[in-house]
């Protein structure tokens, strides 16, 4: 009952949001931070469940615009077409990533995730005659002109709030399926898991093509609301920090965890800058977050909160786990 | 629950296994046949390569050379989901559970579908969880169902593990150490848990320091030493045997 | 639990939000009243610029600029008889946030003008935005070819050429030379980066068609930082003409690389780096013989260019350069074509008269009389600059020339 | 390609695999002693050689003299880091939440340096900048020259403080079983952290080599991490000789590759390496076991 009830409090502000936003510039926020959310629920798609960190999933969302834009200009696809095949394309490329990257554990993928999104970027700025090169490209928009900007903003709004919809479905969908609870036991235990029978790679990689799909719709749907595509923006190591941070602060276990951090720091992201602009602290400030949930909140800030108010830590004191406890069993699992 | 008879085939058997770390030869040549519908102890002073015996025949590290073979067939060198769906179980050291799963989910974890459209079935369907009930219950932890597994004790975690290991219905049991650390009243329930799977029919391989649990339980005992066994047979045979002697003692 | 726990994450998701649009329909500090301006009120000019991030350093140029501008005209009576007012804010030198700060500029600080951005990359979503709501957008830095084929009506570039064209002049200079003095090959090294691009291309493609043979052809991206390997290349090509597109350091390390491999060409074509003051100090004052095109030089006679060089002075200490020019320049265009039709207000009626007054007429500005076509390129061309007894002067065209142009290049 | 370009393009393909030897194996040393990704490796590198032109700004004096105040400093720092950042995380999830801590750190560092010495670009204007000693027709610049050295002997000093101090055994011991090391009274904590400070020492030497020859700014950290990256990977996690060995071939292969390539498609081949050691041998080329399982 109280679920349902929370979900329909998310639904209604969701629809009703543009009509309370006073002005188009606040309903493009809105845009922006429903654009976040999308990123980060599907990064949490693989971060939450198997607990491997991408920080390199701006390639997977940087490729999806790409894909799309390119499908448009170079096919004369319809857009919305083109935005699914564009996703459809990225799940293919995804493919032989994961394989490079998910056979071993995570230090691999950690560094192919970011080694993609450097040499993307590399690509994709000297590839002038496909790419459009570091002129950029420009999208065409899939409504006409007599589509007021306003309107514009309004449609886009509804469209991503839709895809994170679906995203958040798959998400709970795969929560509560085997392929679930094995993908979340190798977040726990991965050997553990595999011993019990999970087939470990099998999942990791379904877990991976999943998130680039919705990864890449996020990318693709996104670059028909903006209109341009620079492949210094697109593929940029910070958007992918700022995927995982969105769902770290959120708590990368619950469903709407990402996109809760999502509001928090698309809301931070503009107060900070309104109130910072022109300095570079906003890197710092990004960093110094990131530091302190990784250190203290790894499970997330809600987690984190629900816990301490939870006086749940009560039942914990059967048995605390102790950091040598746990680094003896890894070495002994490693010999 | 399905518990096959007594079959004549072998159980686990390894040829000339071989596994060496740097310079030093962890397991050195070990040719060993477990016995089929037996509890087998494998035994050894610390640091005889037991450990890495049990790793290297269930997946987790290739061996260097030699074969493994369960039920006559070869399943050296396939990975560890392979040898557990062809129904070897396994507990690990120091007991492993996955903390932020409750006791149920830890033990759903095990449930084995095969093809697509199983695996995105739910994971709280009746049967399964009714099964994975029946084996908390079995171990005696069904009360903490909902409790995650870093909260529960150390001894109810190596319980939980085993609920767990049971769970994918594995025909053979490798056991890692199941009485160390946890109190005797716990290791008498665990040994009398043992004796009625094994009367069921399930193939037991325990790695175990606590000589008076292996004497008392086990019908076929391996000693290994420097990464090879030294000496098997009975209990008895192998507690008067010389090499095993000199092996503990260091004589 | 679970439920509880899913329950407070969306009542906690579903109150930020709802307090977020709350917040941001409150803007911090600098409501402007929106669109309603009184006769009294002064006029309010939004700008983004890149104050941090890659193109920051321009970015900041083009901000003293127009702040100069502003100040020159409050000093001066006005715009209209009104004050004028900046609201400046930071891009972060990113596309999204560009084009997100022209979106705030416009619907929630109710600007009733704009002016443009710093970099072709931040120029084409910020004039979007602008297109979009109506608005006219004359920009200060957008130069390369592309920008002026994205169908923009409203855009005009406040600067007297596109990059393509900035070495017309030199182009000219070179054919015209007699066949035994013409270089024969040439090497060509550009930043992967349209502006950067357009200028070297502009004049590699004009010689190219008058037959001098390209020998190296190198594009390397934005941020690299070797260059010896680009060196090792044209100095085995050997060629007799060096065109060097750059933006200013990735210029004056390309150079010291190529000093440090005894490349010596009879001509040396950089454009971006050499017109920075730093550049004889970076590359250890080897700068004689060097040529660079330039929109701007503070020594040029055109009338409101005194003012400006006097106005920037006083306040800076130090003559403006081609970045705050440009901005000036900007400035001058918009204030030209407001003072004309009289008005500066957001609605479209008042902004499309704006923009067709620029289609129709030339504006006198610090860089000469500025007119554009359809697309809103200007129509003029840059000088040529080189550095002559190590001051940086113009050699072409003849009719404003400072000093005779030096051929061959003396080794460097 | 002709014969003198080819050489040129050897050298300087030499030259720049010193350096990356060097960062490389810092960066492996880390991962070898904590299983850590140390993201922030050439963020530090980047903020060596920062000290290095600040130095050289204020005093005029050479920046390799910078070296005295660095070198110390970033030990300590490094092992600072490792005894209160890096050993506060749970072992469990260690080398992914270790990735994020050191690339929050990586980001600080980015900022810091940007908000006190802007985004502007600098570079060390040095009377020798510009000057190159020409063998058998190929010329090697002077400062690169300096850096290719100052690279080498850290190098040769890492391998012998690695093979011929007690310390040095305690590190490969840990590095290679941490559990063991602490049977036989090792202080394995102390030793990481040791082993930490070392490394981050090894981006002090960088940065410094970097300052002489580089233009530098505080985003420039990402142009590093990449090819560092690809190359421990290469040279398999956590093998000191096989990311030195990785380092020079790669270094040399990009190089060469430049002249039919372009600078842009020849930085791919630290990516192309990367991907296809994953694909064919996921353990690295020249690495031990260690890497098997990462």
């Amino acid at each position: 009952m109280a679920r349902v009830a929370g979900l329909l409090a998310l639904v209604a502000v969701v629809l009703l949001f543009p009509s309370l936003a006073a002005d188009p510039f606040i309903l493009s926020v809105g845009v922006v931070i429903l654009s976040y959310a999308v990123l980060a629920t599907s990064w949490n798609l693989v971060g939450g469940f198997t607990g491997y960190i991408s920080l390199g999933h701006a390639a997977y969302s940087g490729l999806g615009g790409y894909a799309t834009a390119l499908l448009i200009l170079r096919t004369g696809m319809d857009p919305w077409l083109a935005l699914i095949a564009g996703g459809l394309i990225v799940a293919a490329i995804a493919i032989p990533v994961g394989i490079a990257s998910l056979r071993v554990r995570g230090a691999s993928f950690v560094i192919t995730s970011i080694a993609l999104v450097l040499i993307l970027q590399l690509t994709f700025q000297s590839w002038h005659t496909f790419t459009g090169g570091s002129n950029g490209l420009r999208v065409p928009r899939p409504f006409g002109t007599e589509v007021l900007r306003p309107e514009q903003h309004e449609r886009f709004f509804y469209l991503h709030a839709v895809l994170l919809a679906l995203a958040l479905l798959t998400w709970w969908l795969i929560e509560r399926s085997r392929l679930g609870a094995g993908l979340k036991a190798i977040r726990e235990d991965e050997d553990k898991a595999q011993a019990l029978g999970v087939p470990t790679f099998a999942y990791k990689l379904t877990a991976l093509v999943i998130s680039a799909f919705f990864t890449a719709l996020g990318g693709g749907l996104y670059a028909l609301w903006f209109g341009y595509l620079d492949p210094i923006f697109q593929f940029s190591i910070l958007v992918g920090t700022y995927m995982v941070l969105m769902a770290l602060l959120g708590g990368v276990r619950s469903l709407f965890g990402p996109l809760l951090g999502a509001v928090v720091v698309g809301y931070a992201v503009e107060v900070f800058k309104s109130q910072y602009g022109d300095t570079q602290l906003h890197l710092v400030a990004t960093g110094v977050l990131l530091g302190l949930v990784v250190l203290f909140m790894p499970d997330g800030v809600i987690p984190a909160l629900s816990s301490l108010l939870n006086r749940r830590r009560g039942a914990a004191s059967i048995r605390e786990v102790s950091a040598e406890e746990l680094a003896k069993q890894r070495e002994e699992a490693a010999r | 629950m399905t518990t096959p008879a007594h079959s004549p085939t072998h159980s686990l058997t390894t040829e000339g296994l071989t596994k060496s770390f740097g310079g030093v030869r962890a397991i050195d040549g070990a040719s060993v046949a477990f016995h089929e519908g037996e509890i087998n102890a494998l035994i050894g002073p610390n640091g005889s390569g037991k450990t890495t015996f049990f790793n290297c025949v269930t997946g987790m590290i290739r061996p260097d050379a030699g074969t493994v073979s369960y039920q006559d067939r070869d399943v050296t060198g396939l990975p560890p989901h392979r040898i557990a769906r062809s129904g070897i179980g396994r507990s690990f050291q120091l007991c492993r559970v996955f903390p932020r799963l409750t006791v149920l989910e830890n033990v759903l974890v095990a449930v084995q579908p095969h093809g697509l459209l199983q695996r995105l079935r739910g994971s709280r369907n009746p049967a399964d969880v009714g099964r994975a009930r029946e084996l908390l219950a079995r171990v005696g932890i069904d009360h903490l169902e909902h409790a995650e597994a870093r909260d529960i004790s150390y001894g109810q975690q190596k319980l939980l593990e085993l609920a767990g290991v049971l769970m994918g219905d594995p025909h053979t049991i490798m056991l890692d150490e199941p009485a160390g650390g946890v109190n005797p009243a716990l290791v008498d329930r665990i040994a009398d848990l043992v004796r009625e799977l094994n009367a069921e029919g399930r193939t037991f391989i325990i790695v175990e320091h606590n000589m008076e649990l292996v004497m008392g339980l086990s019908d076929h005992v391996v000693v290994f030493d420097r990464g090879r066994p030294i000496a098997q047979g009975t209990p008895a045979v192998v507690q008067d045997d010389p090499l095993v002697l000199e092996a503990y003692l260091g004589v | 639990m679970r439920a509880t726990r899913r329950l407070t994450v969306a009542a906690i998701a579903a109150t930020t939000a709802l307090t977020l649009s709350a917040c941001l329909a409150s803007p911090e500090g600098n409501d402007q009243g929106g669109g309603s301006a009184g006769p009294d009120d002064p006029i309010v000019i939004g700008v983004s610029l890149p104050l941090t991030g890659d193109f920051a350093e321009p970015g900041k140029g083009v901000q003293r600029g127009y702040e100069a501008w502003a100040a020159y005209v409050n000093e001066n009576g006005g715009l209209l008889g009104r004050q004028v007012e900046l609201i400046i804010v930071d891009d972060q030198s990113n596309a999204d946030r560009v084009a997100s700060d022209y979106e705030r500029l416009i619907n929630q600080d109710g600007v009733d003008l704009v002016f443009g951005p710093f970099s072709t990359r931040l120029v084409v979503p910020a004039a979007q935005v602008a297109q979009d709501y109506g608005f006219l957008f004359v920009e200060p830095a957008g130069a390369a070819a592309e920008v002026f084929e994205q169908g923009f009506d409203n855009l005009f570039y406040a600067a007297p050429a596109i990059a393509d064209d900035h070495y017309d002049h030199l182009a000219d200079h070179i054919l015209a030379l007699p066949e035994d003095e013409r270089p024969k090959t040439m090497a060509v090294a550009s930043m992967d980066d349209p502006f950067a691009q357009g200028t070297a291309y502009g004049l590699r493609d004009t010689l190219a068609d008058a037959g001098v043979e390209v020998v190296e052809d190198e594009v390397y991206p934005p941020n690299t930082t070797d260059f010896s390997g680009i060196a090792a290349k044209i100095t085995d090509s050997d060629a007799d003409l060096l065109i060097v597109g750059s933006q200013y350091q990735d210029g004056v390390n390309l150079v010291v690389a190529l000093q440090q491999q005894g490349y010596q060409p009879d001509m040396a074509a950089i454009s971006g780096a050499p017109t920075n003051a730093e550049f004889p100090a970076a590359i250890g004052d080897k700068t004689e013989g060097i040529l660079a095109p330039t929109g701007y030089t503070p020594t040029a006679t055109y009338p409101s260019n005194e003012e400006f060089v006097e106005a920037y002075t006083a306040e800076h200490g130090t003559p403006p350069a081609e970045d705050e020019a440009n901005a000036w320049t900007t400035g001058q265009v918009v204030a030209a074509a407001v003072e004309a039709v009289g008005c500066a207000d957001p609605s479209p009626e008042c902004q499309q008269q704006l923009v067709d007054w620029l289609h129709e007429n030339e504006v006198e500005t610090v860089v000469g009389t500025l007119s554009w076509d359809a697309q809103g390129r200007p129509q003029s061309a840059h000088l040529i600059q080189q550095y002559v007894d190590g001051e940086i002067k113009i050699v072409l065209p003849e009719d404003v020339k400072e000093a005779d142009l030096i051929h061959p290049k003396p080794e460097w | 390609m002709t014969g003198a370009l080819f050489a040129q393009s050897l050298v300087l393909g030499i030259l720049l695999g010193g350096l990356y030897a060097l960062l490389a194996a810092g960066l492996t040393l880390y991962f070898g002693v904590m299983r850590v990704v140390m993201i922030a490796h050439s963020a530090f590198l980047i903020l060596a050689a920062y000290l290095a032109w600040f130095f050289h700004e204020r005093s005029g004096l050479d920046p390799l003299l910078s070296l005295v105040i660095t070198v110390p400093l970033f030990f300590v720092v490094g092992y600072g880091m490792q005894r209160f950042l890096v050993s506060r995380l749970r072992p469990i999830s260690l080398t992914t939440m270790s990735v994020l801590l050191t690339f929050a750190v990586a980001l600080t560092i980015e900022g810091l340096l940007g908000f006190v010495w802007t985004g502007t670009q600098r570079r060390v204007q040095l009377e020798y900048s510009g000057t190159s000693i020409e063998v058998f027709g190929v010329s090697i610049a002077v400062v690169k020259l300096i850096a290719f050295a100052l690279a080498a002997v850290s190098l040769g000093a890492l391998y012998v403080i690695l093979r011929k101090t007690s310390f040095g055994r305690a590190l490969r011991a840990t590095t290679q079983h941490p559990e063991a090391a602490r049977l036989v009274g090792i202080d394995t904590d102390r030793v990481a952290g040791l082993g930490f400070g070392l490394g981050l020492a090894t981006a002090a030497i960088g940065g410094t080599a970097l300052s002489l020859d580089y233009t530098i700014y505080p985003s420039l950290h990402w142009h590093w991490i990449g090819p560092l990256m690809a190359i421990i990977v290469v040279g398999g996690l956590g093998s000191i000789p096989g990311a030195a060995i990785a380092a020079m071939l790669l270094g040399v292969a990009a190089s060469l590759l430049q002249v039919p390539l372009g600078t842009t498609w020849a930085q791919t081949v630290f990516y192309l390496a990367l991907f296809v050691t994953l694909m064919i041998r996921p353990q690295g080329f020249f690495g031990g076991r260690l890497a098997q399982r990462f």
